[in-house]
């Protein structure tokens, strides 16, 4: 049991990315897309930040003297976080381009359905081959 | 081969020569005077006919070719006069226009052309087995060469024989002749009937005695399977004659039947059978010319082509069917008609090879189609002279004279040739000696 | 001469055809005049390289470390130059009249032009890679004239072209790379492989021929690679008859024959088992050629698959890697040349006074067109083999070969080619009968508007007729020139 | 110590700086600092490429003051240096030549903006050629990301606002794919940097531990990287969003973009993961499977397709194929063919669009083939362009295409076994549709006699004449990129030379 407690999130992480995937592909609707990316990216860093943790150890930014000592290997693993870090902001940037690009959609074609864009599309395909 | 003249030097091997010697200048002498026959005949005969500007000419390139190939002096020229004489002589068969007439032509083509090409192939093989392509006595087949190969010679040699077969209708590649000669205007069917045949003897007799060799062929598997294809071809030929109604077609199987008697004695490859075989192709040449000649006139008076209306025709032509009643006296071979003779030195030249079974069963088969040569040939003269009571009479009259000279001609020399054949076996004999 | 008359001569008809649609010639006089200069400016130099210059090379460019692009002047490239130089200006000539209806004439003729010096580089290219190089732009030149008169079957034929030739020359470069990747050489030489195989890489050299001989069959329409060929015969007459009966199937035949002699060597080849395959297939397409152009009505068609079978006569030759049989094959190649175009020639003559594609529709023709059909019935007796017009003298050294080489695969072919000898004659000569003899029951009717060409086209006709008879009575000095091609190919000769 | 090891970071930062800049410039200048910027760029790339054929060792320079194992890394050599080089001349190339369309397709106030994506899409490829750092690779890979979708959306109308949103989610896919085996990678051996990847992963293998993660985290970057490369079947949203982008943009997508993420899977597959992990691994097979299928499906698309940017854009589906069947082959001289195909698809592929930009203005603005016959005529640049286009598709020695093919054929023919068949069998089919196709768009723009746009109104004829007139920055582009190809056919031996070398310390 605690082999599995110990994996926990590891195991959420992977469940999350799971449910961010389907709903990035199956969903119709964009905004629902986006929604789906978010949570795919989160879980990743939710596995990047977990892979960091050590037990019984503190952030690396914690200096020696207010502790007492100055063993490293009680410091938590920095990169992971500095990762994260890193991981949000280009998720962020990302989201933001994608929502003015769904608004730029709704503006020309009064629908967030992707399905239903690319029938509108369609129909003006034919039509200028008419 | 003597006076080779060289025509056209293509290669160093392949050379257009013509030269003489007794076998050719025996064709020659019989397919002119045949031909001058029929031709004195055509004259008259033309009027029944159009377009006979073009059946002349190319009557007479036919002979031009015919009288080539019996002058040729080595394998490459034989081809050539054979595959032209072909073509020539097809317009002839064709000439009618008729459907069927150029369906037959077509048939004649393919298996003239097919036989021809078989021939070519023992041209390939002579070439390069052979010491030369030129026609020598004994053969040129080189026995260094051929060492280890005999069996690929030897079936070369069947290939091309049974190809150049196919001009002499010889079994299997008879099925033109019948279809052929029948629609071709008569005097066409006499010449296709009684010389062109005759061709593919002649380039059969040179392959085996001047090309491979009766040393080489002698004995050999190849022998019995040629005697027994000509037995066949004998046998078969008279049975459809028998059978056939149409009075043209009937002498065309009985073609097929007597050509493969000359063959017969070709294959058998000794002196007696030879000399039969060539004394058969000059009377078979004669009286089958004759034969088609009174067919050919008793179509042109009284357009009655089935042997089943000639009912008393023969007393309105009594020449006619008196001359082919000599014809079929001299076919069945009672002698002192001219077939007789032929077929007694057959049969004795096949009884002296000494081949296991053959040398009787040959004999055999030679009577029993005399039998059946009998039996399809008086039929025609007793229905013409002696019809059955109560038969409506009969319409026809006498032909002219251009037409009945060459038929008593051929009838007189069915009589002399068969009474006084000693000079004629003389030159033969000669001829045959001079080929083993 | 030193190695850039060979440039000039394949860059003269190049960069001629290139400018022909660019300078837009309005009046036909005018085009004709440029267009023969050149052609026959590019002959009479071709001639004069290949009698006078054997041996001159020029390495044009080192294309990577293994491949040159390079010429040299051979007698083996020089016979196939020598046919093609005698036919182009012909057949232009002929093309002059026959195109006089026809929209585009100068890109029809630019492309025409082209076809000469890419094709003429096929025969003097050093190495394979040259080779492969002017063999796919022979496809691409002649692609727009198969589609010349843009009609959907036009398309449709030259689709079926391109994808027939593209999968061929690519087959081929695999199988040049992979001898190349082996040790092999792609120079055309004496040694041929030489050292470069050994008992380990043997499978591997068999596999890489196989590769290139069936790559090459595709234009030498082997069997069951010929399928574009019959449908290329929509094409207009001159095109049909100059690159489908010589200039571009005549290319893929040199090419298995530069294969078997130059790349490979005779030694290797002899009586290994891809030998033996690739014979079976050359004797199989011979009989397979001749049966459906007894089958095919269609004037041009039967022609086409006729020529199917005769190009198989010359591959057989080429792979019996003998010395007879490298000139058999040569001396068929030039024949069949002749013989074909003439015979194209007619049916495109045909074609051109009376719109008559099908060889029913030709009784009694003879009397309206009688300079074409005389020419017809020659050129028909040659092909079927008739002494002592050309056609016999190649079959028969073909034949000759085979029964020399004396293997099973070799008797083989000799029977593929009596048989076919028998099929040409049906289907040649059922069109003479037909045309001469046109039976009872005619009245000339279907003869009122036919009329005998004029001199454009029966010039050429009787220029081929004469040729094909003389070249085979005496063919003492082409069979001379030919023989010079063994030296190159067999190290002992 | 000479300025040459400066020269990855250097040009990288010059990019972004330069894009930065572009921001707050009036539009001309912005595109006159974007022209320069990315001229320098090729200069410095050509300067690095020169210095490695003149003898230059592999050098890694490290980013800030943070040293191995846990800073940030650049790593160059002769490989790297190369395809830097092309990158950037191809990028300048195409911005050349599609630039008449730019002014028509991009509004006054967005031309900022598709300039600073420009520099940061090229700086982004280049940082992805030169970072010896997973983590880096991931933030560049959504760079690239977001400015490839800016240089397709700039264009604004329906199409390719549906079809960079569609490229979008695609991408993101893949990079989030690509972000999750970053992760198991780096909590398999604890490190970002890729060299020292291998040596943990090297050492792992040997004891034949964690076997199963690497696995996936092997699937995850192929998968995540070949969506991103549009490698078939993940090459859906390729055709939309190439064909409807402008002319320069659908270049630089379908000549570069896709090819940086092949880059950085050969980087991954070689560097990372190591040579022999690589060689037993099924991955290959998988990729040189799917890279024949979509050489044969892409080929067979384009064939049915009759709008000339879709079959481009279908084509280039068929030729990524050609590229992954190099890598799947396993081998270096495979590797060594997928590289060339880069080079030379590059440079073709980008010519072509820029070429079907000029056929397109010809055209009344129109890419049906029913409205581009004749268009060769009215635009010979463009003629020609398609004219040496066919030709290097098809293999005409003396073009590049030749030198794919050569290359290909060769690394196939030795690999054996069923491989070897498989691959020569699709070299041969694809290369003949590819025959059918570019032959075909070829006599469609070369038919017809007139020799003045067909379909299009009055107005736009004018307009195209004045156009005609006035660009010499589009022949200029052509003329190049058609000396590109030649060069690349011509003096393949050189190419060969430095990409052998590349790849023999590229590890």
């Amino acid at each position: 049991m605690t082999y599995f407690f110990a994996d926990l999130p590891e195991y959420a992480a992977m469940i999350l990315f799971g449910v961010g995937l389907s709903i990035l592909m199956l969903a119709k609707n964009l905004v629902k897309k986006i929604i789906g990316l978010n949570i795919m990216d989160t879980s990743v860093f939710l596995f990047l930040a977990a892979k960091g943790y050590v037990e019984n150890t503190v952030a690396p930014i914690v200096t020696a003297e207010e502790l007492g000592h100055i063993d490293p290997s009680l410091y938590s693993n920095p990169v992971p976080a500095g990762l994260v870090l890193t991981g949000i902001v280009v998720s962020v940037s990302v989201t933001a381009v994608l929502l003015s690009l769904v608004v730029r959609l709704n503006e020309e074609f009064h629908t967030l359905d992707i399905d239903e864009i690319i029938h509108i599309l369609r129909k003006r395909d034919r039509e200028d081959l008419k | 081969m003597t006076n080779v003249f060289t025509l056209l030097r293509i290669t160093d091997r392949l050379s257009l020569q013509f030269g003489s010697d007794a076998v050719g200048r025996f064709f020659l002498c019989l397919v002119t005077i045949m031909w001058v026959l029929v031709g004195i005949y055509a004259q008259k005969y033309k009027e029944h006919q159009k377009h006979n500007a073009r059946f002349f000419t190319f009557y007479i390139l036919t002979w031009v070719m015919l009288a080539a190939l019996t002058m040729a002096a080595n394998y490459l020229t034989m081809y050539l006069c054979f595959e032209f004489m072909t073509l020539l002589s097809m317009p002839l068969v064709l000439h009618n226009g008729t459907p069927e007439s150029i369906a037959a032509a077509k048939k004649y083509l393919f298996y003239s052309i097919f036989g021809a090409t078989l021939g070519l192939l023992g041209m390939f093989f002579t070439n390069a087995y052979g010491t030369t392509l030129a026609f020598t006595a004994g053969g040129v087949m080189d026995p260094a060469k051929i060492a280890g190969k005999e069996n690929v010679i030897l079936w070369v040699a069947f290939l091309s024989v049974v190809g150049f077969g196919a001009k002499a209708g010889m079994f299997p590649l008879h099925a033109w002749l019948p279809t052929a000669h029948p629609v071709a205007p008569a005097p066409a069917s006499a010449v296709l009937s009684g010389c062109i045949t005759k061709a593919g003897v002649l380039c059969i007799t040179r392959l085996i005695y001047q090309i491979y060799g009766t040393s080489l062929l002698r004995g050999t598997w190849v022998q019995t399977a040629l005697i027994i294809l000509a037995l066949i071809t004998v046998f078969m030929g008279s049975m459809m004659a028998y059978g056939e109604d149409l009075m043209k077609k009937r002498f065309a199987f009985s073609t097929v039947s007597q050509v493969s008697y000359v063959l017969l004695g070709v294959f058998t490859m000794n002196e007696a059978a030879l000399l039969g075989a060539l004394l058969h192709a000059a009377y078979h040449s004669i009286i089958k010319d004759g034969l088609f000649l009174c067919a050919g006139t008793v179509i042109f008076w009284t357009h009655k082509e089935y042997v089943s209306q000639m009912k008393g025709l023969g007393r309105r032509m009594p020449v006619t069917f008196g001359c082919l009643a000599i014809f079929s006296l001299g076919l069945v071979g009672i002698p002192p008609f001219a077939g007789f003779l032929s077929k007694w030195y057959l049969a004795s030249g096949s009884l002296s090879e000494g081949l296991p079974v053959l040398n009787w069963l040959a004999p055999a088969v030679l009577l029993l189609s005399a039998l059946l040569t009998a039996g399809y040939l008086f039929p025609i003269c007793i229905h013409g002279f002696f019809p059955a009571e109560g038969e409506p009479e009969a319409e026809g009259k006498e032909g002219s004279g251009l037409m009945l000279g060459p038929i008593l001609i051929l009838a007189a020399a069915t009589v002399l040739l068969g009474i006084f054949a000693s000079p004629l076996k003389d030159a033969l004999q000669a001829a045959a000696q001079s080929l083993l | 001469m030193n190695g850039i008359s060979i440039l000039i001569v394949i860059m003269l008809p190049i960069v001629g055809g290139v400018l022909l649609p660019l300078l837009d010639f309005d009046a036909r006089r005018a085009r004709e005049y440029y267009v023969l200069a050149i052609v026959i400016a590019t002959s009479v130099f071709a001639l004069s390289l290949i009698s006078g210059s054997e041996g001159t090379e020029l390495i044009l460019y080192h294309l990577t470390s293994t491949i040159d692009i390079a010429f040299r002047i051979d007698r083996f490239g020089g016979i196939f130059a020598l046919l093609v130089s005698i036919l182009w200006p012909l057949s232009t000539l002929y093309a002059f009249e026959y195109m006089r209806h026809y929209h585009k004439r100068n890109r029809f003729f630019g492309f025409f032009t082209m076809s000469f010096g890419i094709t003429l580089g096929v025969a003097f290219s050093a190495n394979l890679i040259t080779m492969y190089l002017f063999y796919e732009l022979l496809t691409l030149s002649t692609l727009p004239l198969i589609t010349h008169d843009g009609s959907r079957e036009a398309k449709v034929a030259g689709v079926k072209y391109l994808v027939y030739s593209i999968a061929g020359a690519t087959a081929a470069f695999i199988g040049m790379i992979a001898v190349l990747t082996h040790g092999g050489s792609l120079e055309f030489n004496v040694i041929g492989l030489g050292s470069a195989v050994t008992e380990a890489n043997r499978a591997f050299f068999d596999g890489a021929f196989l590769f290139m001989f069936f790559g090459f069959g595709v234009k030498a329409a082997l069997f069951p690679l010929h399928g574009w060929l019959p449908t290329a015969g929509v094409a207009p007459t001159p095109v049909t008859a100059l690159l489908h009966a010589v200039a571009v199937v005549k290319s893929g035949v040199f090419a298995v024959g530069r294969v078997v002699y130059y790349t490979y060597d005779a030694d290797y080849l002899a009586g290994s088992i891809v030998q033996k395959l690739a014979l079976w297939f050359a004797a199989f397409t011979i009989v397979y050629g001749t049966v459906m152009a007894w089958k095919e009505l269609h004037f041009k068609k039967r022609l086409a698959y006729s020529t199917v079978s005769n190009l198989s006569y010359i591959l057989f030759a080429f792979l019996l890697a003998t010395p007879s049989g490298l000139t058999a094959g040569l001396l068929h190649m030039m024949f069949h040349g002749l013989m074909k175009i003439a015979l194209f020639f007619v049916a495109g003559a045909v074609m051109h006074q009376s719109g008559r594609t099908y060889v029913t529709e030709l009784r009694g023709f003879a009397k309206a067109m009688p300079v074409s059909f005389g020419v017809f019935t020659v050129a028909s007796l040659a092909l079927v083999g008739v002494p002592p017009l050309c056609g016999f003298l190649s079959k028969y050294a073909i034949a000759s070969a085979a029964v020399e080489e004396g293997s099973r695969s070799a008797y083989a072919g000799l029977a593929a080619l009596l048989i076919s000898a028998v099929f040409t004659a049906l289907y040649l000569l059922t069109i003479v009968v037909r045309a001469y003899f046109p039976g009872e029951n005619y009245d000339g009717h279907n003869l009122k508007d036919v009329t005998e060409a004029n001199a454009y086209m029966t010039v050429p006709l009787v220029t081929l007729a004469v040729l094909i008879v003389v070249l085979g009575c005496f063919p003492g000095a082409l069979t001379e020139f030919i023989s010079g091609a063994l030296s190159t190919a067999f190290p002992g000769l | 110590m000479s300025l040459i090891p400066n020269i990855p970071a250097f040009s990288i930062i010059l990019l972004m700086l330069c894009g930065i800049v572009c921001l707050v410039l009036p539009a001309r200048w912005a595109r006159h600092l974007a022209d320069c910027a990315i001229a320098l760029a090729c200069a410095m790339s050509a300067v690095l490429l020169v210095a490695f054929m003149r003898g230059q060792e592999v050098f890694t320079y490290s980013m800030g003051e943070i040293g191995a194992p846990f800073g940030n890394e650049l790593r160059a050599g002769p490989l790297e240096a190369a395809v830097a080089t092309l990158f950037s001349v191809v990028t300048l190339l195409s911005i050349l030549g599609g630039r008449a369309h730019l002014r028509a397709d991009i509004g006054k106030k967005k031309v900022n903006l598709y300039y600073i994506s420009v520099l940061f899409l090229l700086c982004s490829m280049l940082a992805l050629v030169y970072t010896n750092d997973l983590f880096t690779a991931y933030v560049f890979v959504e760079i690239n990301t977001i400015t490839a979708c800016g240089i397709v959306m700039s264009k604004e109308d329906g199409y390719t606002l549906a079809a960079s949103m569609r490229y979008f989610i695609m991408s993101l896919i893949g990079s989030g794919l690509f972000l999750i085996a970053v992760s198991i990678l780096y909590a398999l051996t604890g490190h970002l940097l890729m060299s020292n990847i291998q040596e943990e992963l090297a050492a792992l293998y040997a004891q034949g531990q964690y076997r199963a993660p690497l696995q996936v985290a092997i699937a995850l970057m192929g998968v995540g990287l070949s969506l991103k490369s549009a490698l078939w079947p993940f090459s859906s949203w390729l055709p939309d969003a190439h064909s409807s982008a402008s002319a320069s943009s659908s270049a630089m997508l379908s000549g570069l973009v896709l090819k940086s993420f092949i880059f950085l899977l050969v980087k991954v597959f070689y560097r990372v993961v190591g040579v022999d992990i690589i060689r037993s691994h099924a991955i290959l097979d998988l990729l040189l499977v799917f890279g024949i299928l979509g050489m044969i499906m892409g080929s067979v698309n384009a064939l049915f397709e009759r709008d000339l940017k879709r079959m481009l854009a279908y084509s280039s589906i068929g030729q990524i194929g050609y590229i992954f069947c190099g890598i799947g082959l396993g081998t270096i001289a495979g590797v060594a063919a997928g590289i060339v195909q880069v080079a030379v698809h590059a440079c073709t592929k980008a010519m072509l669009f820029c070429a079907a930009g000029g056929l397109m203005d010809a055209s009344g603005g129109s890419k049906k083939f029913k409205d581009l016959e004749g268009a060769g005529r009215r635009d010979t640049y463009a003629g020609v362009a398609f004219i040496v286009g066919t030709l290097s598709m098809i293999g005409i020695p003396f073009f590049g295409g030749f030198i794919t093919k050569l290359s290909l054929v060769t690394a196939s023919v030795e690999v054996g076994g069923w491989r070897s068949t498989l691959a020569i069998l699709a070299i041969i089919v694809s290369t003949i549709l590819t025959a059918i196709y570019y032959i075909n768009v070829t006599a469609i723009i070369f038919r017809g006699e007139e020799k003045t746009p067909t379909r299009a109104s009055e107005k736009l004829r004018e307009e195209w004449k004045k156009q005609m007139r006035l660009d010499t920055e589009y022949e200029f582009a052509i003329v190049l990129f058609i000396i590109l190809n030649l060069a690349i056919g011509l003096q393949s031996d050189r190419l060969m030379d430095v990409i052998r070398a590349g790849l023999a310390v590229f590890g």
